[in-house]
């Protein structure tokens, strides 16, 4: 089996390791290590899609960069966040989607 | 490159890819929020071995410093301060309910 | 004055409001003033550059002068033109109402905060709607997705904390999967530019994991029924402006992206069993989100349960426009329906936040007597419902009348009669906040402490809502410019 | 979906499990039947020469598809200010206190690590290396004064600190429009490329250094005003 093919099945498997944990684990920095995975499963899967004859294309690869960076970006806020919702509703996971949450109005 | 030497790096790719995977199943499965943690950072490690085994150096750096070291880093800042006392709820038990 | 057709508007729709939100960010002081002009300034460019497709066709950008498949291409046909100007014209009218909204009642904390981020939730927009390229529109959908979350979160209650995080995670989620969609496609073609996308031999198992991989991320950030249970906590608990700006345009992006790869891309992926179900589910959501409207217990979580229903009428597309020889009729109706939401919804939010500014508390009933103290607000919230329900002349019956035809000139008249449920329901809900704007309440009318620009930015978005109406003609032929349909617009009742 | 007891989680943790299982195999699938293709590799190598850099992945991210760049600096700028939005509490103040040795070996390590930076920025112009590395480096050298000292930087007027964060994006759209005269965005003038995309990388590793060292602080040093 090529390194492509072996490291492009482990992203797909890191996928669904991922998408399992962010629906079924309730602590929000669970979910948040469960877009991780799925986020490096999704650049594993990008580079093995990409180039399969020689010399490797850099065109995925500074994607994969590019995905990289946004995707600490996305997680430091989403830390933040976390930690301000569990300051706000004294635990750090989702409130229940119940719609008529009572609430100021919007300011 | 001779048979038994592609094999050797088949068999290594197999082990990394395996590492990864079983890394990133602890790291959304421990109980411990620290531990998981720390399987995840170890995961971005073997990540970047994964892509230098990919001829990418560029995201082998990339992801050492910033996918393991800085996100790693972020994510036991997290811990720390969701371990903190105003947590009535502590850490684990964490099933969907 | 040089010639429009030279101008290089694509790019300054870009670049304007991202300057803009770099120096508000640094110039905190001034970030109200500044942001203002700066708002005003990239509504007149995008306004431009629909003109400039208007008069002179397709218009091209390469950035870096590479081209594709190498650089990145900005594009706007009609269709971009057409949500670039929409996203102008709610975008100066929310600028002006935020003005005026946030205070300096915590230390100017959001009015700091805002302006950077909503120039940037503008960058994004126009530049998703002019990117050429499909991974440039994953950056922009993240430059999206994080940029709305933070607003959501400016209100700061627990209710906009919760929902904002749950915004993001499912935000995230819709774009991972979209990237992977995008990298498999960019396996299968070699490319990422949706131009060559479309003339590849795009065949095999990749393509079509591929496609199903980004429908799925990108119906989850449309909230299309059943992924809608996201949106009505993030949209009513976010402040009004805010609240304005996703359910009129955000929303509306990942959709655009929908079309983009359904229409242009992959249009042969098309089979009646999934055209139907992407139409069957706009149907649900048409019905459960007019219900849940009308039995909301708080004014903007209506509204806002109003925009699940609203967006599950563009999803008709799929079974009346995808593959169909009449295809531009049904085109032409959905984009008609989606510029009157976005105008309508605009001006329904904002009114809601004024009404809500005067109101005892946030509950339905909690808004009686309004209409006395804040008549012109009632009466833009009155006029915003009128283009909902789809009552002649505003763009929401134009829009709901084109596609009417185009379910019956198709044959297929159940979509015909979801579009009439829809509207009774819409009704329904518009008229049970009336009736309570318009309860007397016993002595004075309560003084009217509401600043003028909150009122009368409400009403000019109603009222452009009720322009498309007559409109209609201009705006359909704008939308010819680089369709992926064509055919004659059936509406023969109508003229 | 919040059903305390019953059979519901097992229903969602069973169809969780089917769903993921079923998008891994999905995916997997048609990896193993993707035809080989060379993708964009050879339409870079003609290029490479006209890029003003000689290592693919640094033309690729600085050139070719510079306007990605841009923007995905702008995500890193939008982070920070959306994470400074939040207004995170600072934890308490009785951090544990660093022992001496850990203070020393820091103030070694920091000069260091800023050295590094600046030669994998300038490495990125030939081989693997570039701005996003460096940057990262640099925002290591801010998490070990942070821990240390609480905070990345030493005093500085907070309009200061938001103009370097968000110098960044503020040279990269000067440049890009600078260079549009009456052509394109981003189209560097033939010869000046290399020097340009240097300065654009300078400017990035900064902002991005310091946009991810105060990520990892977590609040705004000095909000506006009034604060709580």
């Amino acid at each position: 089996m090529s390194p492509l093919l072996t490291y492009g099945v482990a992203g797909a498997v890191l996928i669904a390791i991922g998408l399992y944990a962010l629906i079924v684990r309730r602590h929000l920095l669970r979910k948040i290590v469960a877009l991780n995975v799925i986020g490096n499963g999704v650049f594993l899967t990008l580079v093995a899609a990409a180039p399969r004859l020689g010399t490797p294309d850099p065109v995925p690869h500074a994607m994969v960069l590019t995905g990289i960076v946004v995707a600490v970006s996305a997680t430091a806020f989403a830390l933040a966040l976390a930690v301000r919702v569990r300051d706000a509703t004294g635990a750090a996971v989702l409130p229940p989607p119940g719609d008529d949450v009572a609430g100021g109005p919007g300011h | 490159m001779d048979a038994a030497g592609s094999l050797t790096l088949g068999i290594i790719d197999g082990l990394i890819a395996l590492a990864i995977i079983a890394l990133a199943f602890g790291a959304t499965a421990m109980r411990d929020l620290f531990a998981g943690v720390v399987l995840f950072i170890a995961m971005g490690l073997f990540m970047a071995l994964a892509w230098v085994r990919l001829d990418a150096p560029d995201l082998a750096l990339a992801e050492a410093g910033i996918g393991a070291g800085l996100a790693g880093a972020l994510l036991l800042a997290a811990v720390r301060r969701l371990a903190g006392p105003a947590h009535p709820e502590g850490i684990g038990d964490d099933e969907q309910p | 004055m040089p010639q429009l057709a030279e101008l290089p508007l694509l790019p300054w729709a870009v670049a304007l409001p991202l300057g803009g939100a770099a120096l508000v960010f640094v110039v905190r002081e001034r970030a109200q003033a500044i942001g203002l002009a700066v708002g005003v300034a990239s509504a007149a460019v995008g306004l431009l550059l629909a003109l400039q497709v208007a008069t002179g066709g397709v218009q091209h950008h390469a950035v870096g002068g590479w081209g594709a498949p190498l650089g990145i291409d900005l594009a706007a046909d009609g269709l971009s033109a057409l949500m670039v100007a929409m996203t102008s014209v709610v975008g100066l009218w929310v600028s002006l109402y935020s003005s005026a909204y946030f205070g300096a009642g915590d230390g100017g904390h959001q009015r700091a905060y805002f302006w950077p981020l909503w120039l940037l939730l503008w960058t994004a927009l126009n530049a998703l709607f002019l990117a050429a390229d499909s991974f440039n529109a994953y950056v922009t959908l993240e430059l999206l997705g994080l940029s709305a979350v933070a607003l959501v979160a400016l209100a700061a209650t627990p209710a906009a904390l919760g929902g904002a995080m749950r915004y993001l995670l499912v935000g995230l989620l819709g774009s991972l999967l979209y990237l992977l969609g995008v990298g498999l496609l960019y396996g299968a073609a070699g490319t990422v530019d949706f131009r060559l996308l479309a003339t590849a031999p795009l065949a095999g198992p990749a393509a079509a994991v591929a496609l199903g991989v980004i429908t799925a991320g990108l119906v989850l950030k449309t909230a299309l029924f059943p992924f809608h249970f996201w949106l009505p906590p993030a949209h009513a608990s976010a402040p009004a402006p805010v609240s304005a700006v996703l359910s009129a345009l955000v929303v509306k992006a990942s959709f655009y992206l929908l079309l983009r790869f359904w229409f242009w891309v992959l249009p042969e992926a098309a089979t009646p069993v999934v055209t139907n179900l992407l139409g069957l589910l706009g149907a649900l959501a048409v019905l459960w989100g007019g219900l849940r409207a009308l039995t909301a217990e708080r004014l903007k979580l209506l509204v806002a349960y109003s925009t699940v229903a609203q967006l599950g009428y563009l999803f008709l597309v799929f079974p009346l426009a995808l593959g169909s020889v009449e295809g531009f009729t049904a085109w032409g109706g959905v984009a008609l329906l989606l510029l009157a939401h976005a105008t309508a919804k605009a001006g329904m939010f904002l009114s809601a936040g004024a009404i809500l500014k005067a109101s005892a508390h946030d509950g339905v009933s909690g808004i009686d007597g309004t209409a006395q103290a804040l008549p012109v607000t009632v009466f833009a919230f009155a006029l915003a419902g009128v283009s909902l329900v789809g009552l002649p002349p505003t763009g929401g019956f134009a829009g709901k009348w084109i596609l009417l035809n185009a379910a019956l000139a198709t044959g297929q008249w159940w979509w015909a009669a979801v579009l009439l449920a829809g509207s009774l329901l819409a009704a329904a809900y518009t008229v049970r906040v009336l009736t309570h704007a318009f309860t007397r309440l016993p002595g004075e009318p309560p003084a009217c402490v509401v600043p003028a620009r909150l009122e009368w930015s409400a009403v000019a978005l109603a009222v452009t809502a009720l322009v498309l109406g007559f409109a209609a003609g201009e705006i359909l032929e704008l939308l010819r410019v680089g369709a992926p349909v064509s055919g004659p617009v059936l509406m023969e009742q109508l003229r | 979906m919040s059903n305390p007891e019953g059979t519901a989680p097992v229903l969602l943790r069973g169809l969780a499990a089917l769903l993921a299982a079923a998008l891994g195999a999905a995916i997997a699938w048609a990896l193993v039947t993707l035809p080989p293709s060379s993708g964009l590799r050879d339409a870079v190598a003609a290029q490479i020469p006209a890029s003003g850099v000689a290592h693919p992945v640094t033309a690729v991210l600085l050139n070719f598809r510079g306007y990605d760049t841009l923007l995905e600096v702008a995500v890193l700028l939008l982070a920070l200010i959306a994470t400074w939005s939040l207004r995170l509490a600072r934890p308490p103040a009785g951090r544990n206190s660093p022992g001496l040795v850990l203070q020393d070996l820091v103030r070694l390590l920091v000069p260091l690590l800023i050295v590094l930076a600046g030669y994998l920025l300038w490495l990125g112009a030939h081989a693997p290396g570039g701005a996003f590395q460096a940057g990262a480096l640099l925002a290591g050298a801010g998490v070990l004064l942070t821990l240390v000292e609480g905070r990345p930087l030493g005093p500085l007027a907070p309009a200061v600190l938001r103009g370097l964060a968000a110098l960044g994006v503020a040279v990269f759209l000067a440049v890009a429009l600078l260079v549009m005269g009456g052509g394109r965005l981003l189209e560097y003038p033939r010869g000046q490329a290399g020097l340009l995309i240097l300065l654009i990388e300078a400017a990035s590793t900064v902002s991005i250094g310091l946009a991810l060292a105060y990520l990892f602080r977590g609040d705004e040093p000095a909000p506006p005003e009034h604060r709580r």
